[in-house]
């Protein structure tokens, strides 16, 4: 369901989640490295919005607010975060390399670009089948230089699979800004080499991805074959855990803060009357409360057993 | 009587019945359909499968290999045709970082029924970049079983299985096999006989004999017999073991045969240096150094690229000679 | 030097030199592979001709003609494929694998799209030395869906560097038709993904690829970054040696014979008067007489001595 | 007295000095300039050489990779850094069917020196795909040099050796090793000494010892010195050879060593199965069978991918405590 209160909760939880791991992390109660979604709420939820609860999800590196959206648990996320047996792959993937293929969520990928040719695969399964299924891939501006991006979108379209390639563009590669490495103004345009027609939207506000991610949906499903979105949004914490964001400076990241879009949302709720403050404050503890039994759970979950190891590489 | 299939057609049968059986199984690959690709291995499976399951495709590597496994993952079982197994380089990030890894790294919950084919090897004269058996960029990476069969029924029966396992399967396919029939009845394919499904895992003994183990696979296999077949008339016996996957690896049937020979060649067609043989090799002597009467050799191409005159190929690719060679060595040893 | 009986010359060279390979295929005096450029002369000698001697080329698997327009010796090329010697790559790199260094030849190459990054760091390297030398890189339809051609358009274009790309367009990649495997009206316009001005020219007018790499030499050379040109061409053979061309009609071959590059050339120069009919006659005969000399030199020349090959692995 | 540099400031002085020698010489990779990459190995170097020769690339491993090559060919020095060796699964058609082969395949026309420097190896919880140690898909193809330093000064001398090297040369960083200092005065690296070059295929005696070689490279090294410290109490001596370099393999001074002691071990971090520590353990037996006392024992990863949780990556992964218990059973054995 997706009512402008599940909307708000999950962007809150997502937010919640990954400053509690930020926090985790820094009090080194989790060790590896992460790539938090800070910021990028909208983009998450918004898509996932857009999508029926059969579609199939593709994430990246940067994927628990993917995971949330799509259906995770916060609590066998968080156990995987720090290596635990009820962690959704049991202590062996970590924060890049989580899946639940009972919800439809493909998995997330510590490979730039890795996952786009997979999530080509699942479209091309999925009409192979007869299904209305579609896949959707969420990918980052960087990840728009890779090989398999060119691949991936040439052999949709060929095809005409039933796939939206969502784009969340956050201005940064690791610290590289987008035009340093990336010789096109958007990578919506990108699309018009393989005939794909692409479009950019304002990826902080839920609603407009919602809907964009909802009318592609809508044509892909029906045969028009693939769809490229790009969401412009901004990602608050450093690229990874040891990340200081030299590279950008404080105005723009101000900038970037006063559109929350965590924020944007809630007023936008207050305004239309569709939420109110007591209501707002209500979800906002909750959430917190759920994360609070997410890190409970992972913390008294049990830990893997290194024994179980061996043999578990084949079916 | 019917007639036997070469090497190629029973590859392209056993793809066939695969596919009739089981609406999940497709093809997909460069020049596959009408062509029936570089080898004409694909030949007709258009005609009665039509282009939704003989998928022509892009020259995009790495995208077709991972869109496998992408409809692997939803519940399809393709096989991903590679024209020449040199270009597999290119899809080594979706073989190694993604098809073989994600069963184990998220948590037993993927199944990657994915089978990717590929020609390889020399004596073509098609020079370095279209000569090379490249199955130990994948042999050293947990996660990917790896099939190469060195007789049409072999490449019959394990295409089968490699089809059924719910894991990736690299399906290595000699090229100059393609026209074999296999020298032996027992080696020969036929068409239509569901039941010969070799499973994965199980070397078997190609040609038996007393004093020498020459353990090989694919199209080594055929030269090991050859060096057999001559050494006999000097009073050597080989007995050959054709391991038939190299993951999984059937060390109990080498040992078994090296326990009774006591000495042990390994022929490969791939460069000496860090292949399949040298892990091989390892592993006999950890089992059985103290029933050694000598080391183990290995046979191998040089460590070179293939090059394409034939007097270069023939010196840098290993044969029935080298092996006879080091037979004959080995039994002057100790 | 580019006079009208030179470009003439050259053309009717690599067509003699193809048509007699592939003779000497049929006839099992050269074993192995070979790609054959018959019909696409004007590509070959037309790209050259636009570049400046010191410029440097970047080859496919059908590089002969390539080779030959870059300045390629005949006899040198012909032992190459016989895997003598006194060939290019001393007989270990045949018809896909011919360089010299020398003349800026940088290599043919048998990985479909492999020469492109390739090209880009050779160009990256003028560049660097601050020369103001340039690379025209060839390559096919079908290798612009390789994840390198991606990859190398974005490279070239983000650092301006001085590079030509120049696709042959001859419609087919083996038997694959562009359209069945490329999703895109044009390759040329492949480039607007990376802000590189794409063009679409006659690929059998040895003229009009003249200019338009000359044209584009001048403005890459300038700083302007990277120019990609397609050249729509055709080739009469099959795609290797072992195929019979089901996949097209003879219409379709008999429409491209009439556009031959090499009639079309011969009839302007005709019929302009640069050139008559006893100087193409005696060309004919002379490019006609060279390759005899080839395929003599070739079949003279001493075979390879095994014992070199260890230790030629390494500089 | 100057300071020494750690294992990570060691690359970047070789870097720099051989940057401030020769101007054909640069760096490019993601993010390798402001940032200075993942592990900051290249931080500070923009400043003093400028964007020109300390470049960002865009997410493009083959992309840079083959840039490498063709700025190599026409006579440039260039470094490329892949940001976690993992990513080099993207560029293995360029090392393998490019780099390693144009020498060779071009006739010896074509120089290609390239250095492609990657942080390898576990023991940070990053996860199956950032991991890895992923020479091995090298070690097996005829045509790349492969450096594996251990300390802060084998660090910076085999770096300027290969950027002085007119071959394509895998240049693998051990990821644990980056901030350390060497154990031993030997090992310690300065800035400023250009004499210091350590030449590629040359191995070192890491610790004299006289019961059992231990053959290892990169941080196995440290492993391996750490288990000879632990097992003198035991009565047993280890002799730690540090390979340098895989590829030249100096097997002349492995051999010496196994010849003086009759044991030996092969130690790796990769998995077991088909890395270079099977073709040195090969090797070994092949030149020393009748020398030895005992089997050569190997000590490297399980055969699964690199887990994220503490507990599974320290099951999964080769330390010194497996060293010291292969010494002491070699020690029971025979
Ligand atoms: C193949 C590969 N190359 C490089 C990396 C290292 N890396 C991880 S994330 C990242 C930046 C990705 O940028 P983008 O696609 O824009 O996603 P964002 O991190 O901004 O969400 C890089 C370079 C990687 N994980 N995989
Ligand atoms: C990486 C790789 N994939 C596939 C091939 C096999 N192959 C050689 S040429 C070719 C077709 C290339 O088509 P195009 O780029 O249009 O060039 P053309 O042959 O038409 O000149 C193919 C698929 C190859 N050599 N390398
Ligand atoms: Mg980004
Ligand atoms: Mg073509």
């Amino acid at each position: 369901m997706n009512t402008p209160a599940d909307l708000y909760r999950k962007m809150a939880l997502i937010r919640e989640f990954e400053m509690r791991i930020d926090e985790m992390f820094a009090t080194g109660r989790i060790r590896g490295t992460t790539h938090l979604s800070a910021g990028q709420e909208a983009c998450a939820v918004g898509a996932c919005a857009g999508l029926r609860c059969d579609d199939a999800v593709v994430s990246n590196h940067r994927g628990h607010g993917h995971f949330i959206a799509t259906g995770g648990d916060p609590g066998a996320m968080m156990a995987e975060m720090m290596g635990k047996q009820t962690g959704y792959s049991r202590g062996r993937g970590g924060s890049q390399h989580m899946a639940c293929f009972d919800i439809g969520f493909l998995g997330s990928n510590g490979i730039t670009g890795g996952g786009l040719p997979v999530a080509v695969g699942a479209a091309l399964g999925f009409k192979m089948q007869k299904t209305d299924r579609i896949v959707l891939c969420f990918f980052g501006d960087g990840a728009s230089n890779q090989g398999t991006f060119h691949e991936s979108l040439n052999l949709a379209a060929v095809w005409r699979l039933p796939i939206i390639f969502f784009c969340e563009n956050n201005l940064y590669a690791m610290s590289t800004p987008m035009h340093d490495a990336t010789a096109v103004e958007n990578i919506a345009e990108r699309g018009n080499a393989y005939t794909i027609a692409g479009e950019v939207i304002d990826g902080n506000d839920v609603i407009a991805v919602r809907d964009a991610v909802a009318g592609a949906a809508e044509r892909v499903r029906g045969g028009s074959g693939p769809a490229l979105i790009e969401a412009m949004t901004y990602r608050y914490l450093g690229h990874s855990k040891s990340d200081k964001c030299e590279y950008r400076t404080r105005e723009e990241e101000q900038r970037w803060h006063e559109r929350d879009p965590i924020k944007l949302y809630a007023a936008r709720l207050r305004e239309s009357g569709e939420l109110d403050d007591g209501r707002i404050a209500r979800i906002d503890a909750e959430v917190k409360q759920q994360v609070d039994e997410a890190v409970e759970f992972a913390t008294t979950s049990p830990d893997p057993n290194p024994d179980e190891l061996e043999g578990s590489v084949f079916a | 009587m019917p007639e036997p299939l070469t090497y190629s057609e029973a590859i392209r049968e056993a793809m066939a019945e695969e596919m009739r059986r089981d609406g999940r199984v497709f093809l997909m690959g460069e020049d596959v359909a009408l062509y029936g690709g570089a080898f004409r291995v694909t030949r007709g499976l258009l005609d009665e499968f039509g282009p939704g399951r003989i998928r022509n495709t892009p020259i995009s590597e790495s995208g077709i290999v991972g869109a496998g496994i992408g409809a692997a993952l939803v519940g399809m079982r393709p096989i991903v045709e590679i024209m020449f197994m040199d270009f597999i380089t290119l899809a080594v990030d979706q073989l190694v970082n993604h098809a073989s890894k994600y069963r184990f790294m998220y948590g037993e919950q993927a199944r990657v029924p994915l089978v990717v084919r590929a020609p390889a090897g020399g004596h073509r004269g098609y020079g370095p970049t279209h000569s090379q058996c490249l199955e130990r960029l994948f042999f050293s990476m947990p996660g990917i079983k790896i099939a190469a069969p060195s007789t049409p029924a072999d490449a019959r029966g394990l295409l089968k299985a490699a089809i059924r396992d719910d894991n990736p399967v690299l399906f290595v396919e000699s090229k100059i096999l393609y026209p074999s029939l296999g020298d032996r009845p027992e080696e020969q394919a036929f068409a239509g006989k569901d039941d010969d499904i070799i499973p994965l895992g199980r070397a078997r003994v190609a040609r038996e004999g007393e004093h020498i183990s020459v353990i090989a696979y694919s199209e080594m296999v055929v030269q090991a017999v050859r060096a057999a077949e001559a050494l006999e008339a000097e009073g050597i016996s080989l007995e050959v073991i054709d391991l038939r996957t190299l993951a999984p690896l059937d060390m109990a049937r080498v040992l078994e045969s090296v326990g009774k020979t006591g000495r042990a060649i390994v022929a490969e067609e791939g460069h000496r240096t860090g292949g399949p043989g040298a892990e091989i090799a390892c592993r006999i002597v950890e089992s059985c150094f103290y029933e050694l009467d000598a080391p183990v050799r290995r046979v191998a191409a040089m460590d070179v690229p293939v090059p394409v005159s034939p007097l270069l190929e023939r010196r840098v690719l290993p044969s029935a000679f080298d092996i006879a060679s080091a037979a004959r060595h080995l039994m002057n040893e100790a």
